[in-house]
């Protein structure tokens, strides 16, 4: 049952140095507030995994917390490459980080597996794809009918999960909607789900019967706050900051710059100064 | 960066690339976008000829309509526009490998002339001189949508003799290489660029330039090509655009500059705020 | 893209003797209406394909349509057996039928391996199971990375899928909502899809957008039939006819009845006969 | 039939099996529910000593608080009153392989000793003297939730020496035969009939009687199971039905048969009727 706590208390309670941490969202709904706080507790050698580690990792990755990142996509989305990410990736700074590299379609099935207590997913993939060469997590099965050769990757199952949503209700059941990405498999794949709300209400009556709700008793901690998943967006709620996408490629090009930025930002900062920095991005 | 400046005849390199890709498309085709030219000349054939055309975005919208570009492919005004939004893992297993994508557009930083792609490393993947983003949705667009649209501009360093690493898999090493690996998808059948429309030989799968942009001479085309292009024996000329054409994407264009460099409102909620 | 039609040239257009054909609905949404339609059409020699094969098919199957039956539940719900399809199976009446029969999770992987494009599901699943030694079309796969045993089943990939929905737009977009159960995969696993709609609407403007739509290409016929899915009901406009199903039971105990029923209420009757039967059902 | 008949201490047999499978749930147990018995187990829990439990019907209802119990596990009722719907293949990936089944409740029409049961055929499986609806979703149920939870009325046809058919794996012949299988879940760990409790030997794991209910005597017990029968050494009497757990379980009956016999009206609706 989910219990609803202050962020620090839930990323404190959740995360641990060498966890499998995902910390996901599809453009949409990022949890970059739960993704600070575990910045500000200084954690260590974790395995992050994402299909598309944007800014959020960038900055994790830059800060030293990264031993591995499992991912597909590795870009600050509609602006260009992770220079922190590449950074540790071609010069090993701040330390080297080991990769496992997927395709979008692996990485979706690897959680769908993961939510579905499967070890490995199977998927038409990698067909004289590099990475089936590159990635031993990449193997493949026979169909038992056909003779067919399917790609297969192991299933995702973090150790924790954390995930952005709009809002939970009292009893701690919360509603994701819009683009939901992979956010019901990234919960329901992993140990421990922490979710971060933008706010709580009495309860969910009147919503229709087939949205995406993760009940409860499949959560444990629910974090609220408001503007959260700045500068990606909830939907609803405001709208995405292209600007400080943009802005980031030119604040990760420089060591100094990235390590000033996050101290003033993200060290000296907390959740509540979340609210603020969508202020301007909500619907009139 | 030659894309964009306008050059004598009223259009940029860039415009004449997405409005030949455009003109490509037609209205009963099911397209998975990526962002960049290819949401543009989506978006350009469906305000244009195409007003029926299906555009999917990998974050989950399908039959989007959107007003301005998106940004990334997953900003809210695809899904505020779309006929539905689903799971990333339903886009994956339902939709693309489901075989219900008539077209997939891929983008390249590396290309070989056999419609090999590269968006992953330059030099070695170990120890690559650049790390780049990687695939993405690309390794199982490339097999599983019927065809394969690729656009890039021109450069000696994109259009490479050997590509660094197999991101995604074209035509391999030419001729009947796809079906050898049992992929039964046409995989790319067009390739626009700044320069030039290609095609590939029907036999040796090796891209062909079919059709010069205006004003482009095939000189420009194979300096800036890192490979001893082909040309057709009937070599045509694109069709330089129509104002309509041109006049659709500019103002999607404006309306996108002004959309993503202010602080735009969101588009209207249609979720649960009140429930 | 969907062409709205008259549900006798629906069902003419699109199913064939010998075709493998799936009317499906969980409970809710059975598409009644084009099952009688085919039955008046007199369609031989198919395998019908449906999780849980209650009334309707006990009506094809009586009347002799049936070759082979693809199933993992085959009662009447909450009444008891279907006994035109124990006749067909222990008796011979009308005639023998095949019988592949598997678990409902068996049934709902195989046609989501279909919709996914896949020759196999494979789920952790029949250990144990009887049905594993009956059933050659219980396989197994190894999993490559744990080495774990999984059942493995054929996907389901029907010629033609029959659904019922709530409504269409003019477009021919369809709505599902309530209890979805396999509509959605049924559709996307056939090659052909055909389905029965309360009511078209002028468009969608306003919906959910997370709600389960079908878009007008993934479907090939639609037809307008109000209260199509009786007894089943129809979320939203009327409820189950309970009292139907138990009706049912005896109606179905005795061929002589079943045969004057099936006269009377199927061949002498037409789509446009439903809309009366669900009309004292309707909400208030 | 006997169900049906109250006895001298003024409840059914049927009653006291319901109410005695209720009491054996918690609040925290989130329950795959079957019609029937269990159905109404679980909503005599829910409306008496945990509201908080959870109860998911295998048509994708997840959390429903049913006024009345379904005659299907469909019923308009379960969607309406669930806090989510799912799809069919969601509900069995997700939901029960997932492993986020406390209980799952399982009837049959052929038992064993070991908890094996049989709900497909009576006789051989090609040549079946009584073809019985099948398996459904119980051979997944029965390896995939944490526990099972065996309701049945007594009968020597029901209770057997030997199944025909193996529906759905208990505790196999006993011992750790789920433990050679590679299942580790436990399996059927409570039988609830109409005349008495019983538990799995902890060893063996054959059924054994732990308490009888009110007025109901070993020798009973043995006359309505087909294999002989072991008692517990220290057996118990199961209380009597308290007033609230009876009067809650009437209610919901009579509730039922006036919903059921009726044509009712459909429940209030939370689709999109007016989208």
């Amino acid at each position: 049952m989910a219990q609803f706590m202050p962020l620090s208390q839930a990323v404190a309670e959740n995360l641990r140095n060498g966890d499998v941490a995902a910390f996901e969202g599809f453009t949409h709904l990022i949890p970059t507030a739960a993704a600070h706080e575990a910045i500000r507790q200084g954690f260590r050698d974790l395995t992050l995994v994402r299909m598309t580690p944007d800014v959020v990792y960038d900055q994790m990755i830059g800060m030293g917390m990264a031993k591995k990142v499992i991912f597909s996509y590795a870009g600050n989305p509609g602006v260009g490459l992770l220079r922190r990410m590449r950074d540790a990736i071609e010069n090993g700074w701040p330390n080297r980080i080991e990769v496992e590299e997927h395709s979008h379609a692996a990485m979706a099935n690897a959680y769908e597996a993961g939510a579905a207590g499967l070890p490995c997913a199977i998927f038409r993939g990698y067909r004289g794809a590099g990475l089936a060469e590159v990635n031993p997590n990449i193997r493949s099965i026979v169909c038992p009918f056909t003779g067919e050769k399917l790609a297969a990757v192991p299933s995702v199952r973090p150790d924790v999960s954390f995930v952005h949503a709009q809002k939970a209700d009292r009893k701690g059941n919360v509603l994701v909607e819009g683009i939901i990405g992979i956010q019901k498999e990234a919960v329901l794949a992993a140990r421990r789900a922490v979710v971060t709300v933008e706010e709580v209400v009495d309860d969910f009556k009147g919503l229709h019967p087939n949205l995406t709700i993760l009940p409860s008793w499949t959560i444990t901690a629910i974090s609220v706050v408001p503007g959260g998943a700045h500068p990606s967006y909830t939907h609803g709620y405001y709208a995405r900051d292209n600007a400080s996408y943009i802005e980031w490629d030119e604040i990760a090009a420089d060591r100094d710059r990235f390590r000033a930025w996050m101290q003033a930002n993200v060290l000296d900062a907390s959740p509540e100064d979340f609210a603020a920095r969508v202020a301007s991005l909500r619907a009139a | 960066m030659m894309a964009g400046t306008e050059n004598q005849q009223g259009f940029t390199p860039n415009e004449i690339m997405t409005i030949a890709a455009s003109r490509a498309l037609r209205g009963s085709d099911v397209c998975f976008v990526g962002i960049g030219a290819p949401s543009a000349a989506c978006n350009v054939a469906r305000l244009t000829h195409a007003p029926d055309i299906t555009l999917i975005y990998e974050s989950g919208t399908i039959g989007t309509a959107p007003d301005v570009l998106p940004l990334s492919i997953g900003d809210g005004e695809l899904c505020e526009t779309a006929v539905t939004t689903v799971s990333v893992p339903e886009m994956f297993r339902y939709w693309l490998q489901g075989g219900r994508i008539t077209i997939g557009f891929l983008g390249a930083a590396q290309l070989d002339r056999f419609g090999n792609i590269n968006t992953t490393v330059i030099g070695d993947y170990d120890h690559p001189k650049t790390r780049l983003p990687g695939g993405g949705g690309a390794p199982e667009i490339a097999t599983s949508a019927q065809e394969i649209y690729i656009t890039m501009a021109q450069s000696k360093r994109g259009m490479v003799e050997k590509i660094d690493f197999f991101t995604s898999f074209g035509h391999g090493t030419g001729g009947d290489d796809r079906a050898k690996l049992g992929i039964d998808t046409k995989g790319p059948t067009l390739l626009i660029t700044d320069l030039a429309i290609w095609k590939p030989d029907p036999v040796t799968k090796e891209f062909t330039v079919v059709s010069l942009h205006p004003g482009v001479t095939r000189e420009k085309v194979q300096e800036t090509c890192g490979w001893t292009v082909k040309f057709a024996d009937r070599l045509e000329e694109t069709p330089a655009p129509a104002a309509l054409e041109l006049k659709t994407l500019r103002d999607l264009k404006a309306r996108t500059d002004a959309a993503h460099s202010g602080k735009a409102a969101p588009a209207a909620n249609r979720g649960s705020k009140d429930g």
